[in-house]
């Protein structure tokens, strides 16, 4: 065992903690840059920015499952959940930051290096040590942050790994890791969708293929006897592929290998997208302008939507459908009127959502006291 | 979903000519060709489909510019999504007027002959009324298919309720229907078998709903010396919910979503657009491209058949062995560009010949073929649900423009003794305001700021006091086949490319004017218990308007096209027989609500739907 | 004051037919009647006059009969107070439906051959249609007397606006007018004479008044080049109010109350009953049983004349004696009760005949004795005006149903260069909410209770808000004079008594629908400067309902009957002339709205009034020159000079 | 460009009238400081006749849109007379309450022959995304405007309707308020205090 493996159940319930972290993290990014798309334009840009967003959503709710079947606990709205932004992801390559930032084609790079699948580096190792500023979150294996995952595919091996060699461990001992209230797992039908991808997990089997699903719809398929596919054994196409038609300007279809997509043509106006201010801070606009104030009221919508998902994934699931989906698609037009908006001072930049939450929370904290 | 109609599926006039081997030649891609094309398919038959519109519009980006014409459409019609072709043209409403005794409206693509006009339509594109179809799927009732025996009304048809049920089952797998079968008791007992569940949930009833149901849940209304308590019920739904994981004996259902020329994840869900009719903008709802997705996918799997898909393909006429009375072959006519009425006329063949292009197209092609059938009762019967709406103002917010058109209706008047004496109705519970009746919202905030003078924070407060409080109760009214009520042609009026149009004859019969009677009566008690403020108010001038003992109303069509063929049990009282084969021309299969000798009050596409199951086993049996 | 209709004052048949020494005989007691016989018994003239309608309701409780009539009635319509009589029938509003084209409705009194209805009726009653009036009385502006001179629109007078104001201050004075004169700046300058004060001072402007006012004060509209700046303006009112101590250079005015059979001090000042039309509860307002009253009076003073009235006696056919043109009696048909139609029928005599039952009833009665004068013209250009209503809801309560039907108006599109264009219309601003075009406020009480399912609290704030909110302009408009306009008559259309009824022909004229459309305008553009939400909808089932440039409006009429006898320069211009008097028989009077050639943008009963005086003088003076030359314009067995005397006292 | 090159441009029909107005309002110089002047202005009456807030109307994206419609369809004159009547009324009644204003907005503006029926369709523009033909009797008064024909701005404009934001719901067909949602009491946004109860 590597002293870089997931070697007690609370070590691993913090690695799916980090997982929903992670998930999570790439949101902002996503929304904003789908949401700067001027209405009616880059149709197929929105479309695949807004599937793949849904799919973080899933994957944050997988990891919640999986934390929840091992009995752990769910809690979005401790301080750091939210990162603030730029933020850092592992890459294989090289370190790279996330921002809360426009659709441009900087932009999309960063995307296809979030999705980046693991064959395409020259990974070797599964933790490489980096220099990170400490206040920035990072994938790590230990507390103290001093190594990272080289990649999020690495990440979630770890993670596979260790519920396979923690069951073992358990079942030798008769007993099992999965002790958590089934009730708590949140299935298609608690969900924005129901395209029947969310399913419980109640043992080893279905969360191995939880992890795997994560994997794949993100990375592509790993199986590393056969090379990556475009699309996943169910017809799937894997988000860096997605992303990959949009900077080749091409729709994969079936049969296409990598990097040489056949289906219909795909057309991007880069003009057609609201600039936003890059990595905005509520410091950025006028305090007590109705801007401000719109962004304030956003990160307390935000904050408010962290703690009722919260609620749903420790047993009110029921919330999911009647509480937190309407607040998704509230977020939509927040966001798009945040957007719309001439941030004054910022160079002809428009607005953005801040997703300062902890920042946020403090206000509010102070305000109460 | 992958919907993928690549050029090899797409066929040319003269490929289509030459190819001698088609098992079948389907007119139309709506609801019925694409069923009807999916089981041929799935048994190894090759199948030609002829659709009379353009398809252009195979992607999700064709569907979004639907979507886009009807955004930008000022009038926002039924029909404002799809474009004008004169070379296979479609009813709209706007061009419709009031008719003056013995007046001929030629204006409108339907020449109407009156008395009474008609604002239903039907759509020539491909996926065909699917198009901008409502969804409410409701069964038809079992007493729906004995009317004359038990209520001395109507037509009995050759076929039970038992007989079909099976096959409403296969409809409702095949569009992927929403419903709670717990909350469908109907008057006379459930007609569900034993267990059956919906393939989803039933779609929650709105806020709205619940606020009606508080009302009238507990009362009763009196009719015929019978006592009808009142609830609202949901209506299930083609459009996707949550799946039901007691389905299939426990083995659920998974959702299909939009279908596109690439993967696109949208629709696996309804997410309450407010706007079914006419388009759903993420097709969460059922339209047939759905399943001729799934023909088109079989066209690589070796066991299974073949489709072929001729766009831009008119059919005129139907050509007849005079020998054995046989179909021989279909005449198209194809036209180049929708701009243009320049077209070549071809002769298609295949051993079975199914038209499936909604009541009044079938019956005006047949017609226009010479084709009146023995008992002469191609064109008659025509019958089609009389709707009045009546509205008004909620005492509280209601939240009315929420939620898809209609999720819950009053079910108890669907049937009972009554019906001796008048139609039976199911009334709708709109979440779409008094859009249908008054063209709300835009006239609301059109005549608040134009004549309320009102801006800023009262018109705000106006808007909310007018259009929040919203509440519109549609009721679908039973008609019976009258033979006088009929599809004619008349060579003086004919299309771009020289076919002769529909001429419709219609009034709604006496039977029906007194359930709208009580319907009216039946809304002002319910209005009463709720608090509404009654703002219903029928205009003389309106197209629809009929006075009946004295009273005036509004009647509007309810696109539910039926009984232009109807089925029977010998050729002297029908046209087709209860496989929808032709009692004349023994190749030859008449499909859709045409052949439905009642309509009852269920919206027609499931029975429709289900009717293709009984068919197609027919004619895999035939063709084998 | 104090109305004695005692027996001896009432004739009968016989008495009638066999008096030969009535100076004047006069068919109706409506304003003109009661006028012209005013003036005549003055001057010590014996009058018989004639009407149709039973005298019962001569007293104060007479008269209460009247209101309960119209308190009990649901409809509550302009006739409501006045009992049906088939012998003596009258146009009823609740009977009139929209007619198709080449439509006659004949269920109606009159009969309606179209293509426009009118909803325009008046009353056979004594009083007549003062009865009913509205009672406000502006002068016609001097520019209505020349419209085709100044305007090529409509006719000409043979009289001017200065011939007729000494009479205008007359029928004032006899009518008790409250007004304003320096309110009443009419567009053009004001056609008072230096210094001249009403009798009584203006009624006060509603709240509603105030309320429009200050939406619309210092602003204007545009039209044809002009800018016209809006006000509201009090009009004037025969209604009783303060007595003007400047009246009559100082010896100011002491009004009439109400008047009975004995003593009452009731009327002397309007209570704000709103309820002017059909009929005022306390008498404030003037009605002709007030001038009858004089008369009365004048038989007890020696140097006065007499006045005998013969009751339910409907004048049948005028007699003309074929030699000289000169009538030589009126065939009456007098009924015993109006539920039968029994009646003998009687000749009535006198020197001269005074015609004064309104303009349908006296071209109806001239054409039934197959009198259609010289130029044709009787029954011709009749004359009404076209109202338009526009309505809506005051953004504050506005507190509608209170103060007299309409209190002022906005009157400055009376007049202008743009009448070359389309019709001037004078704008009335109802205090009696929508009920002239809804019937409000009882449709909105039944709306709510049964259309709005509201009882209790809730059903008090909707009438709060919906009623008290009323606002309605009412559009008075100009209708010039058009021969194609006319009453006729057809003897397959009687009455019970065997008298033909009178069949109309109606078309707004495409001016008069030109300024409609413009009132309609305005209205929205004033609407929308006072926030008012605007509920005028114009129902194509209403039998008013007429469409102008594609748009639809509801014109009403506005019972300003004139126009069937027009006075001109000659008899092939017209029927009288400029004294009423007829071009082709020396000895009849036509009195009334019908010698009006144009009626303007003012209500028409003050012009008719002041029209009695200037008639009345060459009635005098007829009847002097026959008398001090002896000469006797026909003859009676019993016809002696002078008269004797029926005093019971 | 200046406002006469605008007004040129937005009647050269290939050209994006929204797209146009945002150049222009970008625009350097004194040409681009004044039009901005103008659009402050369209946004401030806007701000005042919606009871929406600027930060609400920009964020329907609409306001350029909605600004080069009304210039399109009855020229710059109109427009700036408008804005400089309503200006006037703000700077007259600095201080006043609310009902002083709008008694002055319904006498000046929305009572006035000319301005008012504008007025108005600026309002349904922000509620509708429609601009509504105007009425018979204005075309006839002050000269008919070519395009001045019932139509939808766009099909975002459409989307973007603030009746719907109004009344808490949505514009059929758009921004879906997610499955189930409509069995919620809907939340209608508060707005400012002055309005009255009807």
């Amino acid at each position: 065992m590597d002293s870089h493996d997931i070697a007690t159940l609370e070590s691993l319930e913090e690695h799916l903690f980090s997982a929903m972290v992670l998930e999570h993290a790439t949101l902002p990014a996503y929304l904003t840059a789908l949401y700067s798309i001027k209405p009616g334009t880059n149709q197929d840009a929105s479309n695949i920015l807004r599937v793949v967003a849904v799919e973080e959503m899933l994957h944050m709710t997988i990891a919640a499952n999986l934390l929840n079947a091992i009995g752990g606990t769910v809690n979005l709205t401790q301080t750091g959940f939210v990162p603030s932004y730029p933020t850092y992801l592992p890459d294989s390559i090289d370190d790279f930051q996330i921002h809360i930032e426009a659709f441009t084609p900087s932009a999309l790079e960063t995307f296809l290096k979030i999705e980046r699948p693991v064959y395409l580096g020259t990974v070797q190792q599964r933790v490489v040590k980096r220099r990170i500023p400490n206040h920035v979150w990072c994938l790590s294996p230990n507390k103290d942050g001093t190594t990272q995952y080289t990649t999020i595919g690495e990440f979630y091996n770890a993670i596979k790994e260790s519920f396979i060699r923690l069951e073992a461990e358990a079942q030798a001992k008769g007993s099992t890791i999965f002790t958590g209230d089934p009730a708590f797992q949140i299935t298609s039908e608690y969900y924005y969708s129901g395209g029947g991808k969310l399913f419980p997990v109640t043992n080893l089997d279905s969360a191995v293929q939880a992890i795997d699903l994560v994997i794949e719809q993100g990375e592509g398929y790993v199986d590393e006897d056969k090379p990556t596919g475009v699309f996943d054994q169910y017809g799937e196409i894997a988000h860096f592929y997605r992303f990959e038609q949009l900077r080749l300007g091409r729709y994969y279809v079936r049969g296409d290998k990598p990097g040489f997509p056949t289906g219909p043509a795909i057309e991007i106006d880069w003009d057609a997208v609201y600039l936003t201010v890059v990595d905005p801070k509520l410091a950025d606009y006028p305090e007590g302008s109705e801007l401000y104030q719109a962004a304030l009221n956003f990160n307390i919508a935000y904050a408010q939507f962290l703690a009722l998902l919260t609620e749903a994934y420790n047993g009110k699931r029921e919330l999911m459908m009647r509480a937190a989906v309407p607040a998704m698609f509230d977020f939509r037009n927040l966001m798009n009127r945040l957007i719309r908006n001439p941030a004054p001072q910022q160079h002809g930049r428009h607005a953005a959502a801040t997703f300062e939450i902890d920042a946020t929370n403090a206000i509010l904290g102070t305000a109460k006291a | 979903m992958h919907l993928r109609i690549d050029p090899t599926r797409l066929t040319t006039p003269h490929e289509a000519v030459g190819d001698g081997h088609y098992d079948a030649v389907i007119v139309g891609s709506g609801l019925s060709g694409a069923i009807i094309a999916e089981q041929l398919c799935k048994e190894g038959k090759r199948v030609l489909m002829l659709e009379a519109s353009p398809i252009t519009n195979k992607s999700l980006r064709g569907y979004n510019e639907y979507v886009t014409n009807f955004f930008v459409s000022p009038s926002k019609d039924n029909q404002s999504p799809f474009p004008e072709n004169p070379n296979a043209p479609m009813p709209r409403t706007p061009t419709l007027r009031k008719l003056q005794p013995g007046e001929v409206n030629t204006n409108s693509y339907i020449v109407q002959a009156g008395p009474y006009v008609s604002d239903s339509n039907y759509t020539r594109t491909l996926g065909g009324t699917t198009m901008h179809w409502e969804a409410k799927t409701p069964r038809m009732l079992p007493e729906d298919f004995k009317t004359r025996t038990l209520y001395d009304q109507g037509l009995d048809w050759p076929i039970g309720y038992d007989d079909i049920e099976p096959d409403y089952q296969r409809a409702e797998r095949e569009m992927g229907v929403s419903g709670d079968v717990a909350a469908l008791r109907y008057p006379g007992g459930s007609p569900y078998p034993k267990n059956y569940v919906y393939p989803m949930q039933g779609l929650p009833l709105s806020y709205l709903d619940h606020m009606v149901d508080r009302g009238i849940a507990g009362t009763s209304v009196e009719l015929d010396g019978e006592t009808i308590p009142l609830q609202v019920r949901p209506y299930p739904q083609a459009r996707n919910g949550v799946p039901n994981a007691a389905y299939d004996g426990g083995k659920g259902y998974t959702p299909v979503g939009a279908v596109n020329t690439h993967q696109v994840d949208i629709g696996e869900r309804c997410q309450g657009n407010t706007n079914c009719v006419p388009i759903c903008p993420v097709q969460a709802k059922y339209w047939s491209g759905k399943t001729l997705a799934k023909v088109l996918r079989m066209n690589d799997e070796l066991d299974k058949g073949e489709i072929k898909i001729l766009p831009q393909a008119v059919a005129s006429k139907v050509e007849i062995n005079p020998e054995n009375g046989h179909v021989s072959g279909i005449q198209v006519k194809v036209y180049k560009t929708p701009g243009s009425p320049e077209h070549e006329t071809i002769t298609v063949r295949g051993k079975i010949y199914v038209i499936t292009t909604a009541a009044i197209e079938t019956a005006r092609l047949m017609l226009a073929s010479g084709l009146p059938s023995s008992s002469g009762l191609v064109g008659r019967n025509f019958m089609d649900h009389a709707f009045i709406l009546c509205w008004g103002l909620m005492p509280e917010i209601c939240g009315t423009y929420r939620g898809s058109s209609c999720t819950g209706g009053i079910l108890d008047l669907r049937n009972g003794p009554f019906r001796k004496n008048q139609a039976a109705f199911s009334v709708d519970i709109h979440n779409d305001g008094w859009g249908w009746a008054t063209g709300s919202p835009y006239s609301d905030l059109t005549s608040l700021v134009d004549d309320g003078n009102l801006f800023g924070g009262p018109l705000r407060q106006g808007l909310v006091d007018r259009l929040s409080h919203q509440l519109l109760l549609a009721f679908m009214i039973d008609v019976p086949p009258s033979e006088s009520n009929r599809i004619t042609v008349d060579p003086q009026y004919t299309d771009a490319l020289g076919n002769m149009r529909p001429n419709l004859s219609f009034t709604t019969p006496e039977y029906s004017m007194r359930g709208a009677a009580y319907a009216r009566q039946f809304a002002k008690t319910v209005f009463s218990r709720l608090g509404v403020d009654d703002h219903t108010q029928y205009n003389p001038e309106n197209y629809g308007y009929v006075v009946y003992e004295g009273v005036g109303y509004e009647i509007r069509g309810g696109n539910h096209l039926c009984g232009t063929h109807i089925m029977g049990t010998s050729k002297n009282n029908s046209v087709v027989d209860t496989n929808q084969r032709s009692w004349d021309h023994a190749n030859l299969y008449l499909v859709g609500g045409g052949s439905m000798p009642s309509i009852g009050t269920a919206n027609v596409s499931p029975t429709i739907a289900a009717l293709c199951y009984r068919s197609a086993r027919a004619m895999l049996k035939q063709l084998s | 004051m104090h109305l004695r209709i005692d027996p001896t004052r009432l004739t009968t048949p016989h008495e009638a037919a066999g008096d030969g020494n009535y100076d004047a005989v006069i068919v109706g007691s409506g304003v003109s009647g009661a006028m012209i016989a005013e003036q005549l018994c003055k001057e010590g003239k014996r009058v018989l006059m004639l009407e149709a309608g039973p005298i019962t309701s001569k007293s104060l409780r007479g008269y209460n009969d009247y209101v309960t009539n119209y308190f009990v009635s649901p409809g509550k319509d302009s006739q409501a107070p006045f009992p049906e009589n088939p012998n003596a029938p009258m146009p009823r509003t609740p009977l009139l439906r929209k007619l198709q084209p080449g439509q006659v409705d004949s269920n109606t009194y009159m009969v309606q051959t179209g293509p426009y209805v009118t909803d325009t009726v008046y009353s056979r009653t004594l009083g007549g249609t003062t009865m009913h009036w509205q009672a406000k009385t502006p002068r016609m502006v001097p520019e209505d007397f020349k419209t085709r001179t100044l305007y090529d629109q409509g006719l000409d007078w043979p009289i001017s606006y200065d011939d007729l104001e000494p009479d205008y201050q007359r029928a004032e004075r006899e009518m008790g007018v409250s007004g304003d004169v320096t309110a009443l700046r009419y567009p053009g300058g004001s056609p008072y004479p230096k210094d001249y004060v009403y009798p009584m001072k203006g009624m006060p402007p509603s709240y509603l008044d105030q309320m429009v006012n200050d939406g619309i004060e210092g602003t204007s509209v545009e039209l044809d080049g002009q800018t016209i700046p809006l006000q509201v303006r009090p009009f004037p009112q025969a209604r009783n109010g303060i007595p003007n101590e400047a009246y009559d250079g100082g010896k100011g005015y002491t009004p009439i109350g109400a008047v009975n059979t004995h003593q009452v001090d009731f009327g002397e000042r309007c209570q704000g009953n709103t309820n002017c039309v059909p009929i005022c509860p306390v008498q404030a307002k003037y009605w002709s049983g007030k001038t009858l009253a004089k008369v009365l009076r004048m038989n007890d003073e020696p140097d006065k004349g007499e006045i005998k009235i013969l009751p339910q006696a409907v004048a049948s056919k005028v007699e003309i004696n074929p030699e000289n043109g000169h009538v030589a009696g009126i065939q009456v048909k007098v009924y015993k009760n109006p539920d039968s139609p029994e009646h003998e029928t009687i000749t009535v005599r006198g020197k001269i005949y005074v015609i004064t039952t309104a303009a349908i009833e006296t071209a109806r009665l001239l054409l039934a004795s197959g009198l259609p004068s010289t130029s044709g013209l009787v029954g011709r250009n009749y004359i009404d005006h076209a109202y338009l209503f526009s309505w809506g809801l005051t953004p504050k309560i506005c507190g509608a149903y209170r103060g007299t039907d309409c209190i002022s108006g906005i009157l400055d599109l009376r007049n202008g260069p743009f009448r070359k264009h389309q019709a001037a219309f004078s704008v009335d601003i109802n205090n009696n909410g929508w009920s002239v075009a809804t019937s409000s406020p009882y449709t909105d009480v039944t709306a709510l209770v049964d259309d709005g399912n509201l009882f209790g609290s809730q059903l008090r704030r909707g009438l709060v808000d919906r009623v008290s909110r009323q606002l309605l302009f009412a559009f008075m408009i100009d209708v010039p004079a058009n021969e194609s306009n006319r009453v006729t008559v057809d003897p397959q259309y009687t009455d019970a008594l065997g008298n033909m009824r009178p069949n109309l022909s109606f078309t707004t004229p495409e001016y008069s629908m030109r300024g409609a459309a413009y009132a309609r305008q305005f209205a929205k553009t004033v609407f929308s400067r006072m926030g008012v939400i605007d509920y005028t909808q114009y129902s194509p089932s209403n039998f008013g309902y007429v469409v102008y440039e594609g748009e639809g409006y509801e014109i009403h009429g506005g019972c300003h009957l004139g126009g069937t006898h027009i006075m001109g320069t000659n008899k092939n211009n017209s029927v009288v002339d400029a004294n009423q008097r007829s071009w082709d028989h020396a000895n009849l009077y036509l009195a009334g709205g019908g010698s009006m050639p144009s009626i303007g943008t003012a209500n028409i009963t003050l012009t008719i009034a002041a029209l009695c005086y200037r008639s009345t003088r060459a009635m005098l003076k007829q009847l002097s020159f026959e008398t001090t030359t002896g000469a006797t314009i026909h003859k009676t067995t019993g016809y002696h000079h002078g008269f004797s005397r029926h005093c019971d006292t | 460009m200046n406002k006469t090159e605008f007004y040129a441009k937005l009647s050269t029909p290939a050209n994006d009238p929204a797209s146009l107005a945002l150049a222009a309002i970008q625009g350097d110089g004194e040409a681009g400081t004044y039009l901005r002047g103008v659009y402050d202005q369209f946004l401030a009456f806007s701000v005042e006749v919606t009871a929406f807030s600027r930060f609400d109307l920009e964020g329907t994206g609409q306001g350029e849109a909605y600004f080069a419609t009304v210039i399109q369809v009855v020229g710059y004159e109109i427009l700036e007379q408008l804005l400089d009547t309503f200006t006037s009324i703000i700077n007259q009644t600095g201080g006043e309450s609310t009902l002083v204003r709008n008694d002055l907005l319904r006498r000046r503006l929305f009572g006035n022959e000319r301005l008012g029926p504008i007025a108005r369709n600026i309002v349904k523009l922000w509620f509708t995304g429609n601009w509504y033909q105007l009425p018979r009797n204005w075309s006839e008064k002050f000269g008919p405007a070519p395009k001045d024909v019932t139509f939808t701005v766009s099909a975002n404009a459409y989307v973007e309707g603030l009746l719907w934001t109004t009344i808490g719901a949505h514009p059929a067909g758009a921004k879906a308020q997610g499955y189930g949602s409509w069995a919620n009491p809907p939340r209608i946004p508060e707005f400012g205090s002055d309005a009255v109860v009807r």
